[in-house]
């Protein structure tokens, strides 16, 4: 129960800057993914907030009350991290139990408490072991229980799902989400991932070399993009984008050419296109782009093609069925309802 | 193309012949213990050499009725373990604050630990001999406990934060954001996770405080403070001679204290090499 | 809720404290011996404190004049150097095997390599001194180049072994499928890559060699062979008493060998021990 | 150039079985996958080929010739490992040569040599530099310019993208399917990804537990699994596996309803359905399973949907605009043109 508010917030190590005035507000029992590329600051913004790292300027509010200047360990803050930072010569039930004893929890609580929030990520049969002796999985849920156990007034986590396999990961992350949505904590989660961030956010934050480049729900940040950053981060394969030339409505490049662009748009503009947008042009539809297939890869449920267009490699999600050799000329259709214009010289998008 | 089967068995062969040299050359010393710790002291200094040696107590009935030697078994024991003592409890803080703490010089201070073990003993001999002939300890097994703990403190800090250097970060942040201050985190988290480092640490301090000759032979002038290490040197003079097979029991015997520590803490200690942790 | 920056600088506070305390106890040989060498020899055998000391080159002038301190020097130099190249021979193949080939008591090796490092160093001294009374080898310093070879060799092996488990076994796959052999794999890839593992035991070696006394005592029985060490207990006997400041400038020329030896390898040491080398 | 045959082999530890009874012909310029979870014995199985690993019984055969008893170094075979192996006291350019010194190559040929296979890769610019001077992408690289550069028979490569990010891999995947076509070099390829294998075989091997599930084109992998296996290892998320009796044409379990099963399929069995041939029933079509929504993850393209059916979870691949909160009640409309049925005893496909 409580609402964080970044002013401001600066990081910076000598001359270099990690972090520079992310302005943020938080909402109660709302989800916020930081999603960026390593060393986007991502991670520094939210030890901040966890009283890990001092701030070089700025201001952090909780619940309207400077926090600033407080110590992590007097911040009602949990953390998850990313390698578990279990305490290996405790089993998971002194684990979860070690926040209710520094905080001075009535001892006569603990066992109830640890079992309930044992319970809540389906740990109970493991609390006699040490963590060498879990799984990476289980381990996260040991992790999260620690976590959850003095019911905090706000969750961090930093890449929690980063160390565990594809399958495991997505189902830690319905129970993640399930989690936050039954004990309505204020969760702010860093991550790489954007599938990670798409599935989970209730807001997302897009962050690079230190600074916020949108901030939205997954929707905004998926169909309406700020920025070239932006575009080519989310999705996967991410969003093709195409530098050339709009003159009178028609955007030309090498191999590329795309008739009715609104007169907003004109000049030197760089074209975002979806993989999922494009299709291999059949007889009777309109040509787009055509190029030489660089790659045909079958997943069973679509097929990945590339086509080398002029300087341009094209990504697109080709139905199941399409086979095709490499090298041969395939023409591309794109859904002309779903283009992006970017500025060329600083990568902004030009609304119509 | 040579068959495999032909190149394996003479690999085998080269391998079994370097461990064997290597071997020969380790074990070398502890045969020939062996062959002179159970003999008559006549076959010993004979110049001849002997091919069916004869078996004898005489070494080990001399050392109990002649010297005293649970006494300096007694003194060499309390002052190792003393020292240990000691040097685990100025090294741990030490280790930590060195570890996680950033403050300028602190790398200099690393390079000055190795340094000091570079020293020649004889250069901290001296000064700690006056030192103590001031505080009235010469003599005692004290005095013996403090120089032990000084020669290892560096080393013992060492090892423990190397150790502790690869503990996550990440652990203590998680002790921190649950509640924990820095002592708790030391006590609570840091060592029992550098469990097997504090063991290998003190097991090495042990080492070399047994190895220690020179300064001993300074600070412990009458019986009152022998150690094992030393009495020996009572065994090299004299109007008797060097009695050699007396020397090779009382070291057969020094050992056995060490032999005890070690089985009792070997799991410990195990785990600690396997970390690979003894790479010096 | 406590201000952050009052209770950051009362944390300072006390880690300064910590490291204080103990870099005073590290410190403290050192400081004395300062403040002995290049004093007057009166001044130092005086029982009344001297509060301003005066300084005096007599002791400098005496250990060059009066003994033959460049011999000793280059004794001291040669057998420790040569020990070293022997360890390094013998010890290299042998943590090899070692840490590749499986073969029976394998582990029970290991565990002998430690217990070896335990014992009383005068539990080896007699068979030694027998062994080279045989061979002729007494009061020279090839003698003395064997012993310290072997009081070495175990832990030397162990150094070395424990840098070979961290190379990837991969790395050796990929150069036997590329057409390499066991030799040129030890040669061209394992080798090297244990490199900064191989100069921190060579200098664990030294730092052993040149703490050694008893041995070479027992060995160097003429100035022949008398190394820096041994040559200091010369000072402590004979008509003149113990010669305090001429003991702290001899150990002070002891270590100039050595610290030329470390400040050229300085950048592959500190390489080994950022790898978390002296674990040990 | 070369047909590697694998005639029974096996690898036995003590007790313990790693792989059991592998028959495989691998043909002249194919790329066979290996594929399955760890510890299933396929790395065995290639280091067995690369002559790393003795053999406890059978035989290899390359090019007729049997090599069951010729050491690694006299194979002609070249190997890319998952940690690259480079060696670090190299320079790259040491590295690619390095196989030419110990095949005493002339060395007059080294240079030209080591350029060609560094241009292949495009390394030509690193080749003074060290491993540990080079990125993940390009320690690959300079990896597989080391085993190209001998021109080997047989190309073994052993997870070699699994520690690259997702798009790297990407792109790395599609840079060996070329480099592997223009050589023309008999490949085996070792990964636990399925989406690996799907597209860069020709032909997959899945392994489990040792022994061989199916050996087949991806298209026969992933659209005709042999076993239950097969079919829940391949696809992301994997197949949906339904245990149930059908009886009288009629599949029923808790809250599924199919009609219409093949005479052929009788008794207990297992119903397998692709999350893509799933979908949210609309209002005229038929409901052939039921259950409460427990996850909704939008990723922008489409929305995974997963629903409990009774002991089911079900995946589903929704269109990308489909939304609905945890516990509502949702139907589901399977494409009755894409079931699959596995006996429940023992697995096995029932083909119809």
């Amino acid at each position: 129960m409580a609402r964080i508010e970044l002013i401001d917030v600066q990081k910076r190590w000598g001359h270099s800057v990690g972090v520079r005035d992310i302005n943020l507000d938080i909402g109660d029992q709302e989800l916020l993914v930081l999603l960026g590329p390593s060393g986007c600051g991502k991670t520094t913004t939210m030890r901040m907030i966890a009283g890990l790292e001092e701030l070089s300027a700025g201001e952090i509010l909780m619940d309207g009350q400077p926090v600033t200047d407080v110590d992590a360990r007097d911040r009602d803050v949990a953390m998850v991290f990313q390698g578990y930072a279990l305490y290996p010569n405790m089993t998971v039930y002194e684990n979860i139990r070690f926040p209710l004893r520094m905080r001075n929890v009535p001892k006569s609580e603990h066992r109830h408490r640890v079992r309930e929030a044992a319970a809540m990520v389906e740990m109970e049969p493991y609390l006699d072991r040490k963590p060498a002796a879990l799984s990476g999985g289980q381990r996260q849920r040991a992790a999260l229980a620690r976590a959850v156990v003095r019911s905090p007034q706000v969750f961090l986590m930093d890449e929690p799902l980063s160390n565990l396999d594809a399958k495991l990961r997505q189902s830690m992350r319905i129970q993640i989400k399930q989690l936050q949505r039954k004990l309505k904590i204020t969760t702010v989660y860093v991550t790489h991932d954007q599938i990670e961030a798409m599935t989970l956010a209730d807001r997302i934050v897009v962050m690079h070399e230190g600074s916020c480049q949108q901030v939205g729900t997954p929707d905004e940040i998926y169909s309406d993009p700020a920025n070239t950053f932006v575009a080519s981060f989310i999705g996967s394969p991410p969003m093709n984008l195409i530098p050339g030339v709009v003159d009178g409505g028609v955007f030309e490049c090498q191999n590329v050419r795309v008739t009715g662009i609104p007169d907003s748009v004109t000049g030197s503009v760089t074209l975002g296109i979806r993989p999922e947008d494009c299709s291999v042009a059949g007889n009777n539809s309109t040509q787009h782009a055509q190029g030489t297939v660089y790659g045909v890869e079958p997943t069973g449920d679509l097929t990945y093609l590339s086509v080398q267009a002029g300087d341009n490699t094209l990504d697109i999600k080709a139905n199941r069925d399409y086979r095709s050799e490499l090298g041969e000329i395939e023409a591309i259709e794109f859904d002309t309802q779903r283009l992006y214009f970017f500025d060329s010289a600083n990568g902004m998008r030009i609304r119509a | 193309m040579a068959g495999k089967s032909g190149r394996r068995s003479e690999n085998r062969f080269i391998r079994y012949l370097i461990l064997f040299t290597w071997a020969l050359f380790c074990l070398m010393p502890i045969l020939w213990f062996l062959s002179i710790g159970l003999r008559p002291r006549i076959e010993i200094i004979t110049p001849q050499p002997i091919y069916w040696p004869s078996f004898s107590l005489d070494a080990w009935k001399m050392i109990w009725q002649d010297w005293p030697m649970a006494k300096y078994l007694f003194n060499s024991v309390a002052a190792i373990f003393g020292s240990v003592l000691i040097d685990l409890v100025l090294a741990i803080p030490a280790a930590y604050a060195l570890s996680r703490f950033t403050f300028r010089g602190r790398d200099d201070i690393a390079f000055y630990i190795l340094s000091t073990r570079m020293m020649a003993p004889a250069i901290v001999a001296i000064p700690i001999f006056f030192l103590f002939r001031n505080l009235g300890l010469l003599d005692t097994i004290y005095a013996l406990m403090l120089v032990y703990a000084a020669i290892n403190l560096s080393i013992v800090t060492w090892i423990i934060r190397s150790y502790m250097l690869d503990i996550p970060k990440e652990l203590e942040d998680a002790a921190r954001t649950d509640g924990a201050g820095d002592l708790r985190i030391l006590w609570e988290i840091i060592i029992p996770a550098v469990l097997p480092g504090i063991i290998t640490a003190a097991v090495i301090a042990m080492i070399f405080a047994i190895n220690e000759f020179l300064f001993t032979l300074l600070i412990a002038s009458t019986p009152n403070a022998y150690t094992m290490s030393v009495a020996l040197a009572n065994f090299t003079g004299g109007s008797d001679g060097v009695i050699y097979n007396a020397i090779a029991l009382v070291s057969f015997i020094a050992m056995v204290p060490v032999f005890i520590v070690v089985l009792a803490i070997q799991k410990h200690l195990s785990r600690g090499l396997t970390m690979g942790a003894v790479k010096g």
